[in-house]
Parts: C-alpha cells; structure tokens; sequence
C-alpha cells in the first residue's frame, strides 16, 4: 500500500540537513508502460531503496496510455511530493510536464525517457546502455557463428529503446556481410511472449532445418516466445541471442536443452535504485550529473548451468560479476539513514 | 378532460418514497457525491481547484469518444472500431505537421476525412450487408489498427524523428494545435461536444429519429423515417467523435504512438453505458454520459490520490463500477 | 376517392401468401376484410401500407395508377395503418406523446429540424381528447397496458394526413367499453370522410360497424359484398368453404373431486381476496372487462407473478408458486394471453415450440434429446391441432397469428397437466380455428382435467364454460352457474353491478 | 383431432440453387478453404502435417476460452470477464505449484474453484440484480483483473522466484502439468472441449432450453423452464472454460504473466461471433466457434509464413473478418 514507513522519528546524526530533522520526504515514481516484469522490478527498486532510506515512496502505472501518465504527473504537481521519479516518459509532453515540475520545485530524475528532457535544468536522465547491450549480444553472436549466419530478427518500431537496439543491428549487418536476415517479426502487445511462439512456430515451418542459424531478440517477451516454439518444435540447432533478463527468462535459458543462449542486461531492480538514490542526492543538495548510463551484463546460458543451485534474480550477482550490485551514487549518509530506518 | 372508457380507476400515485426508483434516477449522480465526499476527506486537496481541472482533463478525450458511441447506441447500434479511429487520427494529424509539415487546418482535415470515410465504411457494411455491428466495428477495428500502423510503419511519429532514410524529419506543430489539448481548450471542447450532442438528440427532430430507430426500428421503418440514412449518420458522427478525441489526444500528448487510442474503448464503453441510467433517461444519452465519464475520472484520480496500489486500481474501479450498477438495475428487480 | 387492387401476388419462401387479389374500397365507408386465419389479409394490408415491396399487381387511386413500395409512399398517399401487431409499431421506450406524433414529426416540413416539446404534447394531448382518451403524454409507451398501447397506435395513424386507415384486428385486445369507444372513433372518422379497412374475426361486430366486406380464403380473394345483403351464416360458409356447425361443441358436464382450491390469494396490487376452486372435469370462466385482472390472476397462480397472502391447493395439497417453473412440476399449465411475447418461442421451431414444456418426455439418460420421437410427436399435434405450417421445421414467426396461438396450446397438450389455464386463447383466432380451439378444451375437460377460462368475451364464457367467477378491480365479485345466467347478467356485473 | 380447416397446399420446394442461401451457410467455412488454398500455394509448407499442428495448438486456448464464451452467448448473455479469468486461474495454477509446492489435482481444482466463485458471483448480480450481462461482466473484468494483479502484486510467478521476503520459491511444477499444454494434450482438450460442449448444446435437454431461453427469456419462464438456474448454469460454464482455457495456457507457458489471458477476449469474441452463421446454425454454436477460431489460426499463421510485416497483419486478418462476415449476411438482404 501507501507504505506505512516511520516518518518523524527524530533526527539521525551526520546526514544531509535535508534528512537529518526526520521530516516525512514524499516520492512518487511514474512509469508510463506497465504489465511487465521489467516494470515490476524497476518499481520494487525503487520503492525497497526509497523505502529503506525513510521515504514514503508512492509508485503509479499508466499501462502504456500516455494521456493518463501525463495525467498522473499533473496531479502529482498539485500534492505534497517532493521528487519524481519518471520512467518511459519518451513524448514531447513529457519535457513540458517535467518542466513544470521543475519549475515548482522538485526534483526530477527520468528513466529511458524524450532526449530534450536534457534541456531542463536540474534533470538527471538514467537510461539502459541500450547500445552497450545491443553490441555485447550481437557481438556473441557473431563471434559464434563465424560471421556466418541466416537469423531472424525480433524486433518492434517505436519505442526509444528499440530504436537504439536497432540502430546498432543496422550497424552490424553492414559491418558483417555474412549474417543474413531472412525473417523478423514483432508485436507490442499484452500477450507478446504467446504471439511470438506462435509467429516463430510458423517461421520453423517455413525455413526447414538448416535454413535458420540464430534468433536476435531485441526484447526478453520476444526471446522467451521463440525459445518455447523452437523446444516444441524441436529445433535445437537455432540459438537465441536475447537482450534484458527476468526470473521467468532465467528459468527459460536455465532449461534442459534451451536454445536461448545469451542474453544481455540491466538488472532492472537496480535501475529503479539508482533512480532512487539521484533523487536523495538531489534532495540532499548534492551534485549529480546531468545524464546517467546503467551498464550491462552479458549472461550466457553455459554459466547459469553451472551453478549449483537454480539461478534467479537474487543469486545472478553470484555467478555474473557486478550484477545487481552497482553502487553508484550510494553515500555513506545514506547508509545511516538506512541504518535509521531499519526495523 | 373526461375519460369515457371505463379504464378502471388508477390507483392514486404511491406517496410513499419511491427508495429504489429514485437510486434509480439518482444512483450514479450519488454515487459521485459519495465518492467526492470520501476522496476529500482522506485528503483535502482532492477538491481544490486544479484537481478539479486535472479530473475534468483527464475525462475530456474519454468523453468525446464516448460521445460517440452514444450516438451509435441510440440508433441501437454499438461501435467498437472508435478506438482504433482516435489512434488512426491521431497518427494522421501527427504526421501531417512532421512529415508534411502541413498547417493546423489541413492537418485536423485529413484525420477527419480519414475517420468519416472508417464511419462511411462501417455503416455500408452493417447497413447494406446486414453485418451485425459489434462485428463489423470489431473487424474494422482490426483493420484500422493495422492501417494506422502501416501508415507509421508501427513507429511513434514526433517531432525530429529519424525518417526511414536516415534523414530527420523537419515540420513542427504548429502552436496554435499544441493548444487544442491544453486547459481551458481541451475542455471546452468536451463540454461543447457534450452540449451539442445532447441538445442534437433531444430537441432537433434527427435526434428523435434516432431515439426511434433505436426503440423500434420496425416501427420507425413503417413510419417513413430514412432509417439507413440515419444509421449511416450515427456511423459518421461516431467516427467523427472518435477522429476528435484523437486529435485532442494528438495535440495534448504530441506524438503519435501505435495504439494510442485503444485504451479508451473501455473507459468509454463504460461512460456511455453507466450514463443509461442518469436521472431515469433508460437510454443512451450525451448528459448521461458525461456523468459516467466523471464517474470513471473521479475514481481514477481519487484512488491515484489515495495512493492506491497501481494493481489494486482495477479491483476499486472494477467494484464501484459493480456497485453503481448494482444500485442503478435493483429497482427492476422490485 | 376510390382505392382499387389488381391482381396483387407476394410470395414468401415457401408460401404463395396472395394469388391474384383484388380489392377495392371507397372514401367514407367502412370496409370489412375477413378470413380465416392465414388467410392473407394481413399480408394484403402490409402490400397496400408499403411494408412489403416484392409483390406484383396494381394499385390506384382514383383510376390512377400509384406506387407504393415503401411505408412513406403509402403514408404520402394517405394510407395509414395500425399493424395487428402492436409491438412491432410501439416505440416503448419513447414517451405516448412522441408515439402519438411519431408519423406527423417524420411527414414534417423537411425544414422543420427542431421539436418543441411543448407543442408536442398539447397536440398529442389534443389527439387523445379528440378521442375522449385519458392517457398520460408523459408516460413511457412501453408501461401501457395492451389496449392502450393499441389506443395509442389508432391516435398515430389519425393524426396526420389520412385518407384510409387499415386497422389490422383493431379490437382483439379490446374489452367491450373499449371496442364501442373505438367504434365511434371509427363511425367519426368515416364521417369525416375516411375510407376505413377493418380486419376482425369478431362476426358481430363486422354487422355493426361495416357498410360492405371482402372475403378471403387461402390467399385468394373470394367474394365481396354490402353489408345488407349477407348475413354472418353467409360469410362463415364463404370463409371457410363449408357450413360451420355450432359454434361451441356439445358437451356433458362429468365433474369429479375438487382439483384446484385458491382461497384469499392477493398479490399486494392487482389481485384481491380472490377465493375460487376448479374441479375435475369442469371450465371456470373467469370474465371481466379489459383491466380487471384476469391476466394478473392467471400469473399469479401459475407462479409467474408474486402472491403476497393465500394459499393455493391442488389435489388438497399446497402448491408453493415461487415460480412458473414449480407450477408446471404441481401440474398446472397457463396459455398465456400475448402469445408473440409469451406463448410460443418465435425464432424456434414449431417443433421445439411443442416440445419445450415437457422436453424430459423425450429425452432419456443424461438428457440426450430423442429426436424421433420429438419430430413424430409434432407431427401428430400438427396434424391434429390442423396447424397450418410448411413443416415442423418452420420457424414459428412465420405462422399466422391464429396457427401460432395453436401451437401455443398444442405444447401444453403434450404437457399433460392437472389444471389448464387459458388466458383469453381465441384472440385474433379465426371462428374455424376457435372450434377446433374449444372442442379442445371440452376435450380436455372430458379427460378428467380442470381448465380455467379467462376472457373477456362473455359469449365464449357462456357458450363453454360450467361455471363462472366474474371479476371486477382484480376481485371475485360473483360467482355464476354457467346455465343459469346470460351474456346481459355477466356484463352487468363486470361493469360493478351488484 | 382431425384437420378441418381446407389448408393451401403447400408449394413444391424449389430446386433452384440458391446461392446466397449456400453462401450464408458455407461462407466461413469456404473462406477457409480459400485461405488454405491461396497459403498453401505460397508456400507448400503450410499444409505440411507440423503445420497444421502448430495451428491447432495455436488455436486452442482461444477456442477454449471462445467455447465459455458461446455457452453464455446461448442464453442471450456475454461474458466479457472471460479473458481476466483465464489470467487469474493461470496465476493461481502456477502459484500453487511454485509458492505452495501444492499437487497438480490441487493446484487445477484451485484454480477451477476460484473461477467458479466469480462465475456465481456474475450471475448473482446479473440474475438476482438484472444488472446487463455485458455491463457487470466489464465491471467483473476490472475486478478479476485487479485481483490476479494484486495476488500476484504485479510481478511474474515462475520457478524459483523471489519472494516479497527475499527468499526464493522452492515449489516446482510438476512434469504431468506440462504435458497439459503441449502436443497432442493440448489439442485433445480442445477437441473435448468442442465435442462435449456441441454434443450438449444440441443434443441435450438443458441445451435446448439454453437456446430458448436465448430466444425469448419471457416465453421460457412461462414455458416453466428455471430461467435462472440455466443461466446461472451458463455464467459458470463460460468461467469454468475461461479457467480450462488459462489452465492450459499456464501448462503452455509455465509462468503466469500479468494479464496473461487478456488478449484472448477479442479473438475469442471473434471466434464465438463467426460461428453464429457456420453451416447456417444463426446461433451461437461449439462447431461454429471451432470454425471461427480455426479462421483466425490459419490466417494468423500463414501471414507470418508469408512474411507479412506484422503491423500490416492486422489489416489483412480485419479485412478477412470483414469479407467473411460480408458473404455470411449478404444474404439476409436479399
Ligand atoms: N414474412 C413472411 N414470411 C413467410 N411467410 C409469411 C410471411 N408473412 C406472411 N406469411 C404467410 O402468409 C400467409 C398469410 O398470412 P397473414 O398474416 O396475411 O394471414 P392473416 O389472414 O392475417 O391471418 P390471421 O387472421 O391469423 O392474422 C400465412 O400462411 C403466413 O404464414
Ligand atoms: N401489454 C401490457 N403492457 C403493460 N401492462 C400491461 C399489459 N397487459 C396488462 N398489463 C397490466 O396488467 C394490468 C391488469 O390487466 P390485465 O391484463 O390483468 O386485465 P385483464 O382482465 O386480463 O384484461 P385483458 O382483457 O386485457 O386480459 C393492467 O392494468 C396493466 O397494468
Ligand atoms: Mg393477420
Ligand atoms: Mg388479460
């Protein structure tokens, strides 16, 4: 709910005076799409994070409806928060709505959100290195197939992000001559895992054994989907090169015999604290910098099998080095306000 | 006057406080105040000014969409493909200004002749073909969705976006347009739909006409009224309606996503459908309507006020709206 | 003006509805249409009205050739008409004013895009005056009771330009009180010059009312002719193409135990301490006029309306009537008086029809439906009911208004109930089919069965009841020994005598 | 009882073709053929035997949940909350096996259960209340909606999870329920599923009266069939096939996503719509929604395999639609 965090209680020795009286610091994170598992940890992070650090942090979905997201932020304006959070925010809109807030006072830091927004003093914006993470999975696949393949390509216009990602895949064909796009395909839609498994399905069909060497997927839904086609269709000699990463997606490249081989990631969990933890430092009066790039992490299937135990999202920082566990921006003020808040 | 017939005498009109015929009447309208009353007093800015206006934005683009399918339900018709016209238009006013950086006039043009001729289609479909209308807007729907996304090629047009050619796109929107979606604009628009539309179906002989279509298309056919002329208008106007949601919906957000506007068929379908009830109407109605759509605003924005867990929202919004309901048809029930 | 019919044709999927009609009729005089059920009369009236296009033949005015292929040109024309049918004309969701005006707003000047609400209403108001009608303008056409709706449709097709008004069995609904007021009504506007075309199979009245008639038979026109010069054995002989023998069969009255026991049932409204009992072998009429409650009674003891207070026992055993559904378990059965609303299911089957109420007959472990037997089953009621359909397969809205009331009875028959209520069953029945109707019921009563008659046809209830309650405001206010009373005795009572 | 009255003889049936009368009839299924043709045309591998099997696994939960959908068609109701209800049992399917290590009999029977509560709870309020079936089946889509997301506060439930307390799941699903969503177990259950259900609706007593009470509500009840426990009877029967539907699809995914069963509505709505005129029924129908489901697999299918660009996709499966519908009504015209 709301989160009955302690709010009040007394001042805390050597932090920010901004923290130190214990005056209640209200946050609300707004995200524009929803009903993904992205979203869901992106806004656990933030929360757990603001939480720990004695923030009231309230979290809002608008499904991917942009109006009711610029609505939110509106109403947002007129309560008592004293920062934002705003993630997805990629239309115009979005600069004008930040700007107002700006403009009111409060501290702002964006996620994955319109460019422009660098425009508007005082706005730190956080993205996914979506080049970084392009490269890293286009790069196995190339290094694995010699140069030398015919792939699919999942992918879908019209989100920042997956215009960056294509803008690097656009890079690496040319660069590589050899790697051959004979299909793609790709739905935003509430059910794109199951749409894609049948797409791929179909696909297989198409191209009988032999004709397809690897699947990019530029998207997690995408990967999972194509992953579970090409297991009931039994063809395990495509193998999918995937980029972000979820527990569902951990289990899928887990799996006995899995074709999905690697994929490349930010923990989400750890963007929406780093969001977190700008924001406090804004608070706080403290220099942060004017834009900010989560790096990724390659994980390959080989590594997540030779762990003992089941791998997830907790335990992926045991087996992929730096996962999850960046600790960017984190003071030593805010450990004691955590210390504080504990129990 | 006398009364010769020996209908046998009527019973004299109940003085007893008629409890459900007036929940009736008034549910909807008291279940609005209930909420009001809640919402402020959890937290007083619920009622201030600028929330009041925040609320009344937030609905203006589900009301004149929902406008729409009004008109198509008081012909007894029902339009589904109106979500996916306020996407299409959207795209198309859009791109009018980025692509082709055409003027605002031109611009709004193109995405209602757009709509009109989605409204032109529909109604020769579902009137010439005899095709049940929730299934001809629901493959319209399909279509329309499609067609806006071809034409986007499924990506979100906006200013200085990278063309196919790797070069940039260069038109602006112009400022007057950016204006459309602001307050006070956007909902004077909303409330001048909402006007015009109800005194349309209330005091203009066409709006009757469609009232009769809608209560007995037989009867109406016997009686010489045009009905597939008036089906057709219903169809246009839906069209039109939904083509100036979207435009509202262009200029507020400034871009054009994929899918922009599917979001508010439901919102909409459930405005027009609550708005039966208000003050007795038994019938589709644009004052009604509007009553739903605040209904459907005010929950939303109070539960996002109230900090509401974001996947608890549909369970409040899901049970009031039950309850409304509830309230509303017990009567029928005597 | 003159109005002339030439070889009219229509054909339906399977049904040659007309061959080669004439009919013709005057300005100013009232012109009786009659037929047994089916016979084509209505269909004949829906070609003159525009509401079928595909028929062939002629049609003038004056010796002027006229098209009408839709409803505007036969209302431009000036040829209104009030469908058999009430439901398929009344807007129940529109007020009666609008109702009422629904023709004069649409024939309005084509400039005219506002409505003014208050000079809708005083003219509707102004209408029903002129009809000495007291019903509220205001109120929802849909809450009107049958007659009033039926009212409501004769103020419409008036109100405008009207050189001919077809009433399509106009007083089916009516009570008596009812039909004389639409009688004058009728007479005034044949004064003021108005060609009138009435369609009843009440033979009384066509002699009261009309100056001539026309006769059909199975789609085909038989013989016209003036009033004075023919008499109701005529035109019954010319209906049917034979003598009809007594009206209502002979019959011996064998009554055993007392089947039905009703005793102070009230249902809060329209029933009031209504105490009555039925026994074996016996018709109860229940009469009254138009409103007195005989329909609410009747739905009331078949559970398909509330009762408040009082019990009701069959074979001495109290009978909980929570809904239609436990009645018809108890044993009773309820014919229902709007048969298109009520009695029979419209888009099924003449099959399903008669099967429906007792489908467990023919259905066997795990409810798997035998269809033979269902179909051989229908076939005999068919058969013996004469039930006019193409097969048992037939849509049953596609039968004529009188074979639907049939099969309406005919599933009850194989039912096989204690106790049969009939709620008004010879409305817009052809004098034919009514025989075949009441030698039904005294068959059933025959066989041991209870059977209540309610109508408000005092003729019928005397002609076949044994005993009769005659119900005045939702009450039993006599009860009658059929043999020893009149038509005049029962009229007096029903109108509040006492 | 003898036959007095002199009947007209019946006219001969006439032997003329009549082809729109065939067309309404065969309509859907001729279009299949046309697709199959044209597909298979393009390329050969669409009718190869792996591909027909990829259809029909494709199709099946879509059906599934379509066949709830008919069934409540029949009684001349519409459950709209069918595509909620497949997400919540899907959810609680797969938390029973990952967060409570529960059994597959336990885990399917919870999920049933739960189903089954918000089919008795809609049918309460549209029975006992009279609330409109589409209105209180939209307001129990929020709802369910709301619940599956608050149950599983809006995060994915697969094995291995961690928990809201930092531990991690430790339940694992059991390799009998995979085999519930894979070949040929998934197409059997559809097969059953469509078999029993048509074989019920034509064959049985309690079809037949479904259907009637479709036809006219008023005319059963006075026929003295229970109006209300048939149609309470079809509110459970679409959410029990809802809940088969997201059962299979949980076997089929093996993790439960927010709002997995959703997009499922429209396609099953579609599915159900189309089946109306298979083989000329004019009612909902299990054989029809078969057909209607397999129309959409198969153009979904070959679309991709003809490399349709996605976003043009849902032109080409709306225009289909449209034609289909087109030659299936053009007949009431006449
Ligand atoms: N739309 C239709 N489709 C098929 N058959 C029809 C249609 N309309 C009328 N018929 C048939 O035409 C014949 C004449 O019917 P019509 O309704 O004219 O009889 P009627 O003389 O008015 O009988 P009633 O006194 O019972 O009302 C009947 O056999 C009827 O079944
Ligand atoms: N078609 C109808 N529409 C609305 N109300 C009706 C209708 N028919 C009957 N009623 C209601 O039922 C009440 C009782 O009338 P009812 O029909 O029981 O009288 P009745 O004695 O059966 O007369 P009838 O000769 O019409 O059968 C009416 O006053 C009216 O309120
Ligand atoms: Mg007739
Ligand atoms: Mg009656």
């Amino acid at each position: 709910g709301g989160g009955e965090t302690k709010t009040a209680s007394g001042p805390v020795e050597g932090v920010p005076e901004r923290f130190a009286k214990g005056e209640e610091v209200k946050i609300k994170v707004i995200r524009k799409i929803g009903g993904d598992d992205h979203t869901a940890q992106f806004l656990a992070g933030a929360k757990t994070e603001g939480e720990a650090l004695g923030f009231k942090v309230d979290v809002f979905t608008a499904n991917g409806d942009t109006a009711k997201f610029h609505d939110a932020i509106n109403q947002g304006l007129q309560q008592d928060y004293d920062g934002f959070i705003i993630s997805h925010g990629d239309d115009a809109a979005t600069v004008d709505d930040v700007k107002k807030l700006v403009d009111e006072g409060k501290s702002v830091v964006t996620f994955d959100s319109n460019p422009d927004l660098a425009q508007v003093e005082g706005v730190t914006l956080t993205s996914q290195d979506d080049e970084a993470l392009a490269t890293q999975a286009l790069d196995q696949l190339v290094k694995d197939q010699n140069g030398e393949a015919n792939i699919v390509y999942l992918w879908v216009d019209g989100f920042p992000p997956m215009v960056r990602r294509n803008k690097v895949y656009q890079e690496t064909l040319k660069a590589n001559p050899g790697i051959k796009e004979i299909e793609r395909f790709g739905v935003a839609a509430a059910d794109t895992s199951v749409q894609t498994q049948n797409a791929v399905a179909a696909m297989l069909n198409k191209h009988p054994k032999g004709e397809i060497d690897a699947i990019f997927a530029t998207w997690d839904a995408f990967a999972i989907g194509a992953a579970r086609a090409i297991k009931e269709a039994g063809r395990d000699e495509i193998k999918i090169y995937g980029i972000d990463v979820s527990n569902a997606d951990l289990q899928e490249i887990q799996g006995e015999g899995s074709p999905w081989k690697y994929t490349a990631a930010v923990d989400p969990k750890l963007i929406g604290e780093v969001n977190m933890r700008l924001l406090a430092k804004k608070l706080a009066g403290e220099e942060t910098p004017a834009t900010y790039d989560l790096e990724a992490s390659l994980i390959s299937q080989e590594e997540l099998q030779q762990s003992k135990n089941p791998v997830n999202m907790a335990n992926l920082a045991e087996i992929i080095e730096g996962w999850g566990k960046s600790d960017a921006f984190l003071e030593d003020w805010m450990e004691k306000l955590k210390d504080h808040y504990k129990k | 006057m006398e009364a010769k017939l020996p209908f046998q005498q009527e019973p004299a009109p109940k003085k007893t406080f008629e409890l459900f015929q007036f929940l009736y009447k008034y549910g909807t309208i008291l279940t609005i105040f209930v909420l009001v009353a809640v919402f402020a007093a959890a937290n007083p800015a619920f009622i201030n000014g600028d929330n009041v206006i925040n609320i009344l934005r937030s609905i203006s683009i589900v009301t004149i969409i929902a406008i729409g399918i009004t008109i198509s339900l008081t012909v007894d018709g029902f339009d589904l493909s109106v979500g996916s016209v306020a996407s299409l238009s959207n795209a198309i006013v859009i791109s009018m200004f980025v692509w082709f950086s055409q003027n605002t006039l031109l611009a709004v043009l193109s995405a209602i002749a757009a709509a009109l001729i989605v409204g032109a289609l529909n109604s020769l479909m579902i009137v010439k073909l005899k095709i049940p209308d929730m299934l001809m807007t629901l493959a319209m729907m399909f279509i329309i969705q499609g067609t806006a996304l071809t034409y986007t090629k499924g990506a979100t047009v906006s200013e200085n976006m990278i063309l196919p050619d790797g070069s940039f796109s260069t038109g602006a929107i112009s400022p007057f347009f950016a204006k459309i979606g602001q307050v006070p604009w956007i909902i004077l628009i909303m409330a001048i739909a909402v006007i015009i539309v109800h005194v349309f179906l209330t005091y203009t002989k066409h709006g009757r006409y469609m009232y009769v279509i809608g209560g007995n298309k037989e009867a109406a056919r016997l009686s010489g009224i045009p009905v597939n002329r008036y089906k057709t208008a219903a169809y246009l106007l839906s069209a039109l309606f939904a083509a100036i949601g979207g435009i509202v919906l262009a200029s507020r957000v400034m871009t054009a996503e994929i899918n922009a506007g599917s979001p508010y068929l439901m919102d909409s379908v459930a405005a027009a459908f609550i708005g039966f009830s208000v003050l007795g109407a038994g019938k589709p109605n644009a004052f009604g309507t509007f009553v739903g759509a605040v209904l459907i605003g005010i929950l939303q924005n109070g539960l996002v006020m109230m900090s509401v867990p974001y996947y608890a929202m549909d369970i409040v919004k899901g049970t009031v709206l039950a309850f409304a309901l509830g309230i509303t048809y017990y009567k029928q029930k005597h | 003006m003159k109005l002339q019919m030439k070889n009219i044709s229509i054909e339906f999927p399977g049904v040659r509805a007309l061959n080669d009609v004439d009919f013709s009729t005057e300005t100013g005089r009232i012109h009786a249409l009659i037929g047994a059920n089916g016979a084509g009369k209505s269909t004949l009236m829906k070609v003159l009205s525009g509401a079928h296009d595909h028929y062939t033949g002629e049609i003038q005015l004056n010796g002027e050739s006229v098209e009408i292929r839709t409803p505007a040109d036969a209302q431009k024309l000036g040829i209104q008409t009030v469908y058999q049918e009430v439901d398929t004309a009344i807007i129940p969701s529109l007020t009666v004013a609008e109702n009422i005006m629904l023709n004069q707003t649409v024939q309005a000047k084509e400039n005219k895009h506002w409505v003014n609400w208050k000079q809708l209403f005083k003219q509707a108001e102004e209408i029903l005056f002129s009809m000495n009608l007291n019903i509220p303008v205001k109120k929802l056409a849909g809450e009107l009771t049958l007659a009033e709706k039926q009212l409501v449709l004769i103020a419409r097709a008036t109100s405008s330009n009207c050189s001919f008004l077809i009433l399509d069995e106009p007083t089916a609904p009516l009570s008596h009180t009812e039909t004389s007021e639409l009688f004058r009504i009728t007479r005034e506007l044949a004064e003021r010059n108005v060609g009138i075309i009435f369609i009843s199979h009440r033979m009384p009245e066509i002699f009261e009312l009309c100056d001539e008639l026309t006769i059909m038979r199975n789609g085909e026109l038989v013989v016209k002719k003036a009033i004075p010069e023919t008499d109701s054995q005529q035109v019954i002989e010319y209906m049917l193409g034979r003598k009809l023998e007594d009206q209502f069969p002979a019959r011996v009255s064998m009554f055993g135990d007392t089947l039905l026991e009703v005793e102070d049932l009230t249902d809060g409204d329209k029933v009031k301490n209504t105490s009555i009992h039925v026994k074996a072998g016996e018709i109860v009429g229940l009469a009254g006029l138009v409103g007195a409650g005989k329909t609410e009674l009747c739905k009331v003891l078949f559970g398909a309306a509330p009762a408040k207070s009082g019990t009701v026992k069959l074979k001495g055993e109290t009978l909980k009537l929570t809904s239609p559904h436990a009645a018809v378990k108890s044993g009773l059965a309820l014919v229902p008086e709007e048969r298109r609303k009520e009695g029979v299911l419209v888009a099924e089957s003449v099959t399903s029809n008669l099967t429906a109420v007792n489908l467990k007959r023919f259905s066997s472990f795990l409810s798997f439906i035998d269809r033979r037997a269902e179909k051989k089953t229908a076939q005999e009621y068919i058969k013996a009911l004469g039930i006019k359909t193409s097969s048992e397969h037939a849509r049953v809205e596609n039968l004529s208004g009188g074979n639907q009331q049939k099969v309406a009875i005919g599933r009850w028959l194989i039912a096989d109930a204690d106790v049969y209520i009939f709620d008004e069953p010879t409305k817009g029945v052809d004098v034919g089919a009514k025989r075949d109707i009441f030698e039904l019921i005294a068959q059933l009563a025959a066989q041991g069965k209870g059977v209540i008659y309610a109508s408000s046809e005092l003729s019928e209830i005397v002609g076949i009841t044994d005993r009769v309650y005659v119900l005045y405001d939702g009450e039993p206010v006599k009860e009658l020994e059929t043999a020893a009373t009149t038509e005049e005795e029962l009229l007096f009572y029903s109108t509040g005598g006492r």
